[in-house]
């Protein structure tokens, strides 16, 4: 494959790589973030990268099992979303902080 | 596709927008006043105050809304597919399967209103 | 080139753009911004791929909804600038970035040798998103219905934690 | 794809067609709005520049551009300018989705010594199959607009306001969502133009197998009749979207000096209020597609206007375009007795205190719509079985 056939003939591989380049983009923010609320964006990016190789596998296999599980998956990161942004916002209230470190105190 | 009109008309607004604001910048005369440049207290200087409360009332607000909006989401594939289940016969089952979702919407809001998380004062 | 491909290009390097945005700005309120319009670039990429009803979902729940809670509570918390926006420590932040970069090299390997024998499927063989979202629906109400009716419960569930969470003082020890 | 040149131009000046007509119907509502508002309160309202006061919009805009270019200097600079810019993006797209008018067809033709092969032209910026869900999606957007003006000015009331107006608007699309479903249900799809194309016609439907026309053969086949209650709830849910009195809370100048737009003036001021008019518009051709026909006449068929039209006309193209500028004009003026009503009901009804609104939108409107949605669901079960 030339360089030119793989700009010009987008495929499912082109989707592949840019949902594993956003699924490990969001992976780095979550290792490398001290804050818990950009923790879970990042959380939400890599399920958003996992979205779109659901598509893209429905899209080019022609089956809609694939678009099924992203209505699920979406439901399921929402609330993910909600439940962890009502605990920041608990941490948030005792602590005035929402950086990590903070989440060792929660012990006993 | 009409992906292609999206972007066009979206990028083609902001310019616009940014436009705009240029013409906007150009004109009116330029007095520089100290005053003029803080935020807008009525007229009284302003108190610095740093420690913004949290108000729980609207966090938790934008919480319920995703909740519900997603259940009001599930509806939509129900209701486009609805009359082509009742033609086909299979009505009541996905009648009754819908209500049972329905049901459950309806004691989570009856649940937040009794607990009072649907107070705003 | 196609205008699918252009469409490809543009989409997919705006919507990575924001996604390392996201990760490298201290603001936590342009991160926000940011995913934000991440998540739009991946709904239209949706659309490059005929899911138009999952677009629109995407937009409405990830974009509109869950986005708009974050920056919601990023002003409400009045965070400008973070004094330390990383983990400490430059040997352990080191060690991670080349995990991460492991990480993407295998999946990109991965699906490099493994491309020709993923699926290719012909455009003609994809179905009309008019019948597309049909099926959907038809699916959703007919194979996945247990899943459906479980999720109505788990988002109960989700309602009643939270507020039960918004209640609490924020204090584990004590007691009133 | 199969679109050439002339095609794709064509599209895109359509677009920009569309914006332009929706930038520039605001001076004259604004004028409708003041002279409307002079004459429910039986005042004059601007009457001294030009006749009847018309050239008041000029002058606004003289004045507009003389504004001293401003920024609060606690503001955040990047959110503070781009907000403006962004304020007119979700309105227009969403009103770009809705069909003004029946589609346009041009026959072949020679020019510049090259065929043109024979086109179709809709009357409306794009169409798309799920043009509710995109319409609900790209409108719900618009938070973000106002919560990037009320960070960006970094002022406590503009900061307030934004979170009001944002926390209002999440509310209350709940409740317009859900009385979306009714229609939904009754149309069984989410095309806006499939939805139309139903609406054609004396009023008629089937029930337990049964055909019912009217007895009245003038009663069009609108949606109002199938779903009041639906209509109702959307249309009320549209003015808090909107931000309009009676739900501009966001606003409330006796508590909140102008809301997220405080710190805003001149050009910067009237994007923002061409956006809330731009709502207000998509509201109103949203409500006229729903329930009102589209661009449908009541009592005159497609048929009898385009034969017609080729009658008064030579060629077929001609005709065509003939037909779909008449039924734009029936389009255009169902919207604009719905921007009518907007007005009326500002000058009409007063502020909500904050806690009513939030009641008003979970405790009635959202229950009401659940109940419109269950109805509905028994009534074509009950009709189609």
């Amino acid at each position: 494959m030339s360089i030119t056939e793989m700009i010009t003939d987008v495929g499912l591989d082109h989707y592949l790589i840019l949902s594993a380049i956003l699924f490990v983009t969001g992976m780095a923010g979550v290792l490398l973030r001290k804050n818990a609320i950009v923790l879970l964006m990042s959380l939400e990016l890599m399920l958003n990268a996992v979205n779109l190789t659901f598509v893209a596998f429905s899209h080019y296999g022609g089956k809609l099992e694939g678009q099924v599980m992203v209505f699920f998956v979406m439901t399921i990161a929402a609330a993910e979303a909600s439940v962890g942004l009502a605990l920041i916002v608990s941490i948030f209230k005792r602590f005035r902080e929402v950086n990590i470190r903070f989440f060792e105190h929660l012990k006993g | 596709m009409p992906l292609g009109g999206i972007i066009f008309l979206a990028v083609f607004i902001a310019i616009f927008g940014a436009l705009m604001l240029f013409l906007g910048s150009r004109g009116g005369t330029r007095v520089y006043d100290p005053v003029k440049f803080e935020p807008y207290e009525c007229g009284v200087p302003a108190q610095d105050k740093k420690d913004t409360k949290i108000s729980v009332k609207f966090y938790l607000t934008a919480i319920l809304f995703i909740i519900f909006d997603i259940e009001i989401i599930f509806m939509y594939p129900w209701a486009t597919t609805f009359k082509d289940f009742v033609k086909s016969g299979n009505g009541l089952f996905v009648l009754i399967s819908m209500f049972v979702f329905i049901a459950i919407f309806i004691f989570g809001l009856f649940w937040e209103v009794k607990s009072k998380a649907l107070e705003w004062d | 080139m196609t205008p699918d491909a252009i469409l490809f290009w543009i989409l997919a390097v705006v919507t990575v753009v924001s996604a390392i945005t996201v990760v490298l700005i201290t603001n936590p309120i342009y991160s926000a911004l940011a995913l934000a319009m991440a998540m739009i670039g991946i709904s239209a990429l949706f659309v490059t791929l005929n899911a138009y009803f999952i677009a629109g979902v995407q937009l409405i729940v990830y974009a509109g909804a869950v986005m708009v809670l974050f920056v919601m509570v990023l002003m409400l918390f009045d965070l400008r600038h973070e004094l330390q926006a990383f983990t400490r420590g430059k040997i352990s932040g080191a060690v991670k970035i080349a995990c991460v970069g492991m990480l993407a090299g295998l999946v990109v390997g991965a699906i490099y040798m493994s491309s020709s024998s993923l699926i290719h499927a012909s455009a003609a063989e994809t179905m009309s998103s008019v019948d597309a979202t049909k099926q959907l629906g038809k699916l959703l109400f007919t194979q996945y219905l247990f899943g459906f009716e479980a999720l109505g419960v788990l988002l109960l569930v989700v309602a009643v934690g939270c507020v039960a969470l918004a209640r609490s003082k924020g204090g584990t020890h004590e007691h009133h | 794809m199969g679109h050439d040149a002339f095609q794709i131009t064509i599209n895109c000046l359509k677009l920009v067609v569309i914006f332009l007509m929706m930038v520039q119907a605001v001076p004259i509502l604004v004028w409708l709005e003041r002279r409307g508002s002079g004459f429910i309160q039986n005042r004059l309202g601007p009457n001294r520049v030009g006749p009847l006061g018309l050239m008041q919009l000029l002058a606004d805009a003289a004045k507009f551009l003389m504004k001293e270019e401003f920024f609060p200097e606690t503001g955040v600079k990047l959110l503070y300018y781009a907000a403006p810019a962004a304020a007119l993006i979700p309105g227009t797209l969403a009103f770009c989705a809705i069909p003004l008018s029946t589609p346009v067809h041009i026959e072949a033709f020679e020019w510049l010594g090259q065929s043109w092969g024979p086109y179709t032209f809709l009357f409306q910026g794009f169409d798309i199959n799920v043009g509710i869900v995109y319409i609900l999606g790209i409108s719900s957007l618009a938070a973000y607009v106002i919560l990037m003006a009320g960070w960006g000015s970094g002022s406590k009331y503009s900061l307030m306001g934004a979170l009001r107006a944002s926390a209002q608007i999440i509310s209350y699309e709940l409740a317009l969502g859900l009385s979306i479903v009714g229609v939904i249900l009754m149309y069984g799809t989410f095309n806006l133009t499939e939805m139309i194309n139903q609406q054609q016609g004396p009023l008629n439907f089937q029930f337990w197998g049964h055909t019912i026309s009217s007895t009245v053969s003038w009663l069009p086949n609108w949606g109002i009749f199938y779903q009041p209650l639906g209509a109702i709830i959307f249309f009320a849910a549209t003015f808090a979207e909107s931000n309009r009195l009676p739900f501009d809370l966001a606003e409330g100048e006796a508590e909140l000096v102008a809301g997220f737009h405080t710190e805003y003036g001149g050009f910067k001021m009237l994007l923002f209020f061409i956006g809330e008019y731009g709502h207000m518009m998509v509201a109103s051709g949203l409500m006229v597609a729903f329930f009102f026909g589209g661009w449908s006449i009541p009592g005159v068929s497609f048929d009898q206007v385009s034969s017609w039209a080729s009658g008064a006309t030579s060629s077929s193209s001609l005709a065509s375009i003939f037909t779909s500028l008449i039924f734009f004009v029936s389009f255009f003026v169902k919207l604009a007795v719905f921007m009518w009503i907007f007005i009326q009901v500002r000058w009409t009804l007063p502020r909500f205190r904050y806690d009513q609104l939030m009641d008003l939108g979970w405790k009635t409107m959202l229950p009401w719509a659940l109940a419109n949605t269950i109805l509905s669901a028994l009534f074509i079960f009950v009709a189609h079985s």
